[in-house]
């Protein structure tokens, strides 16, 4: 290997510009440094950076303005959708986006998320679903899937007490406000670029002007579900997507029926 | 009685209902946007927003619910907008986590709460129940925001722009505590409105378009280290405040013998009492914070010295006669009189409760 | 073997995870136990340059944005 | 000098309206007022009121005690306000719905048939307007003519066309006012109109 | 050190985590039925809860969030079922209008505040910057809550059980204030669980079975005089609390120059103190208030008759020091020390603020 | 008509014995009592009245506790299906209801009411949607008809800044916690009918213990929306429910596919 | 006319909304403007007894309770 | 008597396990005790560490601004708690990993090389038990059998097979404690063990 090779070679792939020159607090192998990497190069690739605002949430990603080289604010757990929404009202001409976990989006926030959508609100929900509160030490969230030992269900999630697993993006899909709602992951490598294409078309509404959109991403925790990294991506292509189905749920400024 | 005057003569003031005015006053501030959600004793306001905001091409949300109000406006005022929220009590215990985030943040609003009775859903009568929690324990954490109690509406009208001033100078929300009588009644009004400057700043999120570092606004400092450092400032910040924003009034204190404490609405109510009394012989005198936190202490202190009691008035059962026995420290007698879950006392009643404590 | 080198790796910032271990189609990638990087992990190296064909698959499983992916010069050696 | 006045009814009779004019005419007449409504939507039925203070001077407490004067509109009124009045004091009551008389002895009674009055003047809900009449002729609150500009100040725009109206009924309500005849009945003292 | 000792002799303790301790003294006290959602620091007593309560019978719920916890817990409570619910700083401001319901409609519940630095997010390092709210304005309205401040986890266990009985026998929702020390800890814990006697009830909802009237558990009273009437109710039973429900700890106060008082981790940090202080010749007692509120105000004024003068030690920016300075009025100076965010004084720090109390 | 005559009369429809002896509060023609009169009919049939426990919401029916003969609890605005929540479990053999406004079930309760369903609590919310905030003065609600006029939506609801109305029920349905969704109406008498045995079958499947059940009424608000009882009624036929279309949208626990 | 009286009608309660008025189907209800009840409403009255068929469609409109409804006697001399 | 000790490492090292054996071996023994963690899954990456108090009487703070004992199992931790060891006190490093050598000439420094150590006790993962053996050998804060005690304790149900390997390493560290020989090195008292 010397120098003189390396100055020669065309870069077919490097690390975005839009991401920080910092290593993440992140787990090893866990799918949010995927998601922010998917995010920072639509923003390289969009050139979105400069007009951005950032939404954080509680839960592992709530260092996510450590990363992003855009202004950022912090949202209280779960109120990231109207956090957003106050900043796009008064910054119309700004690309504003909310980055949310599952604890976060689909159970303390559920009220908020469905009424950005309700409003039609010009903001992209970034939404990783992991199953699990990360953050907290591996609890139980409303997408965890039946039987899933957590720490605050230890015995496996049981619907009786706890309930079934909340389709979430289904039911954001339904409201007319919704332009665009799809469902991605990043276990594997065909679904990462697919994730990301996903992504690309709610930032393209987005920036249509065209309403609420929103991408969730099955995503992993390694650490909460106590498994290797290579494993947590495995399961997540053979059993998460089997409760919650990948593909775009809505996409109402498409001409034609609904696909789905 | 003037059968004569005609409207020629009359002063350039209009009547307005006390929601509405402060609605209004906050517009004419140069309000950028307003969040809130329905709630009586004060749906006017949200009301009048609703109408005007968009005529003047601003904006105007119904929120999903308080939270959704108080975060949006955590999210618009992260921008530097001029943000208005109001609610009423129940609503407002519902903001207490949005206001904390604000507070450590540091991001300028203004919140009006137009208390009613409690505690719970209680009444819809004109209460100043939620002294405390304003004043003292909204929020978790070691904040504080500055509290405004207007006691008429044409005071109301002028404290909107103050209170966006205060809160865009010191980088806190600000409260605007008024209650069921001032919302809903009408009182005169001289549309003289004003729209403080606005401030440099460099604080606020409008995107970096390239040309400057990323700016975070955020209340998470994860090493308890940091966050007391921050703390430290909050407390510089907050002493300054209270070093440098006291606002109260005196009526009729030099001479007097007794001094009602008291705010809002329960000074109005002092006033009568006192004008009965003094008819009939009773040196009464009224000081009246408007500012509630920061508290008038020394200022109170030097009002009061070598009087014979001070008779604090409030709608409640007794928050703010805390602060003025922190203040008086044992030196003087400090009495009570309280109304609670959306009664007013009677001008008699506060009367009374003077004469007594002159009688031997 | 051949001067070209595909990959650059930004062993600082590899947390060993392995999921581009296993994501490689062409089995080049594996930990290097011999290392403690400053995180406190093993990271990955690139056992056989001339094997990966620059796919980037690694680099989009990366959680860490550790690839730096080039493209294989036409008139490569290998 | 301080006037505080309670005008009260049910919801559909214009109460707050009728407050409104009379602090109205009080703001051009550049005296201190304040009107202050049982509020709340949140209540439903029962009976609506308002008090409107006029003063010469910063007004302290927005609610009355002791009201120098009152319209009753509705029985339940009466029973609500007749005890509120201060010694002295006046209340106007629509006898045309208040069959009842008022009992005490040391306040002036106006026995108006306010509907029935209104209803000569071609709307019901004038109702209030004829009672603020006679409220004005026995207590010259503020001038006839402010009330009359109150009226085109709060009737502007769509609603300008009622204005006329509503300064009949109020100019009615007045005439009868001042019409109306003194009675001594066990030491009560009854103006009585029409009954 | 004792090298001999064997497992025979130790008494029977238990090394419990302040977070399970209390989670598990409030199963043996009878918990019928925990709401909670999970918050650093006190995830561990949802997590325990998850796993015991199912064990036992009895009801767990993961709320989607904390305004679903208190209001479960407001359900659960008006049948008359001994509830226990748990979270930290942010977690608790979202519960200020449940609670306030909750006083308001008098239903008993214990909820656990395992307080975090704020405000905001803030940091997840200890605090005891949730006094004031806890004690003063946390829900809108006219109302007070009991406090329990436990400084040791075998405290905490036994206070566990107290807080049910308070909690029923004043038809109150009951605070137990800790802190990120106290529920991380491993302390010996004494297993020596209480259940207090279940109450003979009259207001509980249980359905009517057509055997008697339907009962109504509510916080409305629409008519003012009535909801005034409620206060007065409410006011009244308020005194009662603050009249038979102190509770304080001494410790070495009889010949002390300066008093510490200071509850909870401080007080702990204080014990540390005065150990080093009075190993100098620095004579240092303590106060310790358990509960918060009432507030020990007259046993803290006769505990420190003729003392040279008080230090106030709070892990916040001074919230409690206000309740101090409000019994003494005046009569001694109140010194205040504290730390934020996260950050525990240091005893030396302690000591040093004791030692320029006595220096000339 | 003699005394006698009535005496000999046989009753074919009288006040339901589950219905405290009062007048309520409502406004002339309001829906709510018309549904208050159903659910006590249901109780009466269904014998329920002695077993049930109410969970009371914040809105024109916070007074529902004057005029059911059965215990209540009044709950925090939008707080009541947690409410229900709290008392179902620890009284799990009581038939428990929730009754809730638009504004209190769509807007502010929207987190709480999903994680009721999602949990399949054996409660059953009677949601009387009128499109409005009757209570705080008629203002705007998450449910309200584009172009509809509230007192905060002066110029008629506009979706651009105030969003689309929400179609929670479908949402609700989407959850597999929910036994029974349907939407009723109270506008014409066979609606009142139909509406009464949507309620029937979602009682009687909390009786079974199903899940969570849901009846979506759709009523009137005459003050709110400035009509005249008749004409709020005709509205509500002609226009609301093409926003709202009636039917049972999801039951469960039927054999074979969905109905809708 | 007959004795038998299909109705009673708890005047009290009746609010006047006219939705029982407008519903049935034979007409035979109108508001009593000669009576204002204590509720402050002009109650429903049956205009025409023998007109009504019990058919308890008002009952089922009206919203506050105000109906109770007879079966029609079989051997009615109506 | 009162000893507050530190253990230090990185997450996987057994950190709060160890901490947890020294204060159930003194509550084995009927001391008061207390243990506090550095807490906090919102707190990734980085050092973990806890404080362990034994003491005769009640204890005040759970954390001690002197150590009288630390063990640091990475180098981070000797960075950080080096500095908070009381005068005469003890640090007990993990040679294997940390290379510097604590600068202090007030403290005495035993140098263990508990990885290696543990290594040869069959896993890595025993590493803080060779540390705490070391820690006791040298301060016998508490009986050896107490803490064998205290792991069968805590090692019960599905862990007990672990009981063994761990007191095994616990042994080891201890006899290499003693084992160790002292050497000045510019007055530090340096108890190195084959390094
Ligand atoms: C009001 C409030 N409640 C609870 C918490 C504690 N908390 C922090 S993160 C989190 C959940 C995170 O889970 P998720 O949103 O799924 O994100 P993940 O960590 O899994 O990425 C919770 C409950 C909080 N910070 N604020
Ligand atoms: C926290 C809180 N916010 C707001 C209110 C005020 N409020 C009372 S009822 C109501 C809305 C009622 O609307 P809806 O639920 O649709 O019931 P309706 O009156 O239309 O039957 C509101 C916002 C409140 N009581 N509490
Ligand atoms: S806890 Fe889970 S979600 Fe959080 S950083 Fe670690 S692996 Fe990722
Ligand atoms: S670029 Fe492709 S072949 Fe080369 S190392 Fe990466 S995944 Fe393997
Ligand atoms: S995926 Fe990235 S972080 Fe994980 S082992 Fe490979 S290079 Fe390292
Ligand atoms: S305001 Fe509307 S919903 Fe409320 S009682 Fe009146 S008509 Fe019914
Ligand atoms: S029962 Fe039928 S016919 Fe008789 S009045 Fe009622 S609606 Fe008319
Ligand atoms: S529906 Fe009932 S309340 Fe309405 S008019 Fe008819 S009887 Fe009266
Ligand atoms: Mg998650
Ligand atoms: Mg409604």
């Amino acid at each position: 290997m010397t120098v003189q090779l390396t100055d020669n070679r065309r870069v077919i792939y490097r690390r975005p510009d839009a991401l920080q020159d910092k290593s993440t607090h992140y787990c090893p192998g866990c799918g949010h440094g995927i998601v922010h990497r998917l995010v920072a190069e639509l923003f390289d690739e969009m050139k979105l950076t400069g007009r951005t605002i950032g939404v954080g949430s509680v839960g592992c990603s709530v260092f996510a303005y450590e990363y992003f080289k855009t202004d950022f604010v912090e949202s209280p757990h779960g109120r990231a959708p109207a956090v957003a929404t106050g900043v796009r009202r008064v910054q119309p001409d700004k690309f504003v986006f909310t980055y949310q976990g599952d604890g976060d989006l689909a159970a303390i926030g559920t009220a908020e998320i469905v009424h950005a959508a309700a409003r039609g609100e010009n903001i992209t929900a970034i939404f990783v679903n992991n199953g699990i509160y990360g953050m907290t030490g591996g609890q139980m969230a409303p997408t965890t899937l039946l039987g899933q030992k957590t720490t605050s269900s230890p015995l496996g999630r049981d619907p009786v007490l706890a309930g079934y697993p909340v389709p979430i993006t289904e039911m954001l899909a339904l409201v007319p406000g919704t332009a665009y709602a799809a469902r991605g992951s990043v276990a594997t490598p065909q679904l990462v670029g697919r994730a990301k294409s996903l992504l690309k078309r709610a930032f393209e509404l987005q920036e249509a002007k065209a309403g609420f959109t929103i991408v969730e991403i099955l995503s992993n925790c390694p650490v909460g579900w106590g498994m290797t990294a290579p494993a947590s991506m495995e399961h997540v292509e053979k059993d998460v997507i089997g409760t919650y189905p990948l593909g775009v749920l809505v996409d109402r400024a498409k001409a034609g029926p609904e696909s789905k | 009685m003037s059968a004569m005057a005609t409207t020629q003569l009359a002063p350039k003031r209009v009547l307005m209902k006390g929601n509405e005015a402060m609605a209004e006053a906050a517009i004419q501030a140069g309000c950028d946007a307003y969040f809130g959600y329905p709630i009586t004793p004060q749906a006017e306001i949200l009301e009048l927003m609703a109408r005007r905001m968009p005529e003047e091409g601003r904006v105007f949300i119904q929120a999903e619910s308080e939270l959704g109000a108080i975060n949006m406006a955590l999210g618009a005022a992260a921008t530097g907008a001029r943000v208005l929220v109001s609610s009423s009590s129940p609503g407002i215990s519902l903001m207490a986590e949005g206001m904390s985030y604000m507070a450590g943040s540091e991001v300028p609003m203004v919140l009006i709460n137009v208390m009613r009775g409690g505690p719970g859903l209680g009444s819809i009568g004109p209460s100043q129940s939620d002294y405390f929690q304003a004043v003292k324990g909204h929020g978790h954490g070691d904040y504080k925001v500055p509290v405004l109690a207007p006691a008429s509406i044409a005071e109301a009208v002028a404290l909107m722009a103050d209170a966006f001033e205060l809160a865009e100078r010191y980088r806190t929300p600000v409260i605007v505590l008024a209650d069921g009588t001032l919302g809903q009644a009408m009182e005169p009004v001289s549309p003289a409105y004003r729209d403080p400057a606005r401030l440099q700043t460099d604080w606020n999120l409008t995107s970096t378009n390239g040309e400057r570092e990323p700016r975070v606004v955020r209340s998470l400092h994860l090493r308890p280290e940091e966050l007391q450092e921050h703390n430290t400032h909050l407390q510089a910040k907050f002493a300054q405040i209270a070093e440098r924003e006291v606002r109260f009034a005196t009526e009729r204190i030099e001479d007097a013998d007794i001094v009602i404490v008291a705010y809002g609405t329960a000074a109005r109510i002092a006033r009568t009492a006192m004008e009965r009394g003094r008819s009939k012989g009773l040196r009464i005198g009224i000081f009246r914070p408007i500012t509630l936190w920061p508290f008038p202490t020394a200022e109170l202190v030097a009002a009061t010295e070598g009087k014979r009691g001070i008779l604090t008035v409030e709608l409640s059962s007794g928050q703010m006669v805390e602060d003025v026995r922190l203040a008086i420290e044992g030196r003087l007698p400090v009495h009570f009189l309280g109304r609670q879950g959306g009664v007013l006392p009677s001008p008699n009643e506060v009367l009374e409760a003077c004469r007594k404590m002159v009688a031997p | 073997m051949t001067h070209f080198v595909p990959l650059d790796i930004a062993t600082d910032r590899c947390k060993g995870c392995e999921l581009c271990i296993g994501a490689c189609p062409h089995h080049v990638l594996a930990l290097d136990e011999s290392v403690v990087n400053a995180l406190g992990y093993h990271p990955v190296t690139l056992t056989d340059p001339d094997e990966c064909t620059s796919c980037v698959i690694c680099a989009r499983v990366c959680p860490d944005t550790v690839f730096t992916v080039y493209a294989r010069p036409k008139a490569d050696v290998s | 000098m301080q006037h505080g006045t309670i005008v009260a009814g049910f919801g559909g009779q214009g109460i707050l309206f009728c407050g409104h004019v009379l602090a109205q005419a009080a703001l051009i007449e550049g005296r201190e007022v304040s009107w202050m409504p049982s509020y709340g939507p949140e209540m439903r039925g029962g009976t609506a009121y308002c008090t409107v203070i006029v003063s010469d001077r910063p007004i302290g407490s927005p609610m009355v005690d002791a009201a120098d004067s009152a319209i009753v509109l509705n029985p339940p009124s009466l029973a609500k306000f007749e005890p509120v009045i201060a010694r002295g004091g006046l209340i106007v009551v629509n006898s045309s719905l208040v069959e009842a008389i008022p009992a005490r002895t040391d306040i002036e009674s106006l026995l108006l048939p306010c509907t029935q009055i209104a209803r000569e003047a071609g709307d019901d809900l004038l109702v209030s307007m004829v009672a603020l009449g006679g409220l004005i002729a026995r207590r010259p609150i503020v001038g006839q003519d402010s009330v009359h500009a109150a009226l085109r100040d709060l009737l502007s725009g769509k609603k300008a066309h009622l204005i006329e109206a509503d300064s009949a009924a109020f100019e009615r309500g007045y005439a009868a006012g001042m019409r109306g005849s003194t009675q001594e009945l066990d030491n009560r003292v009854l103006v009585d109109v029409w009954r």
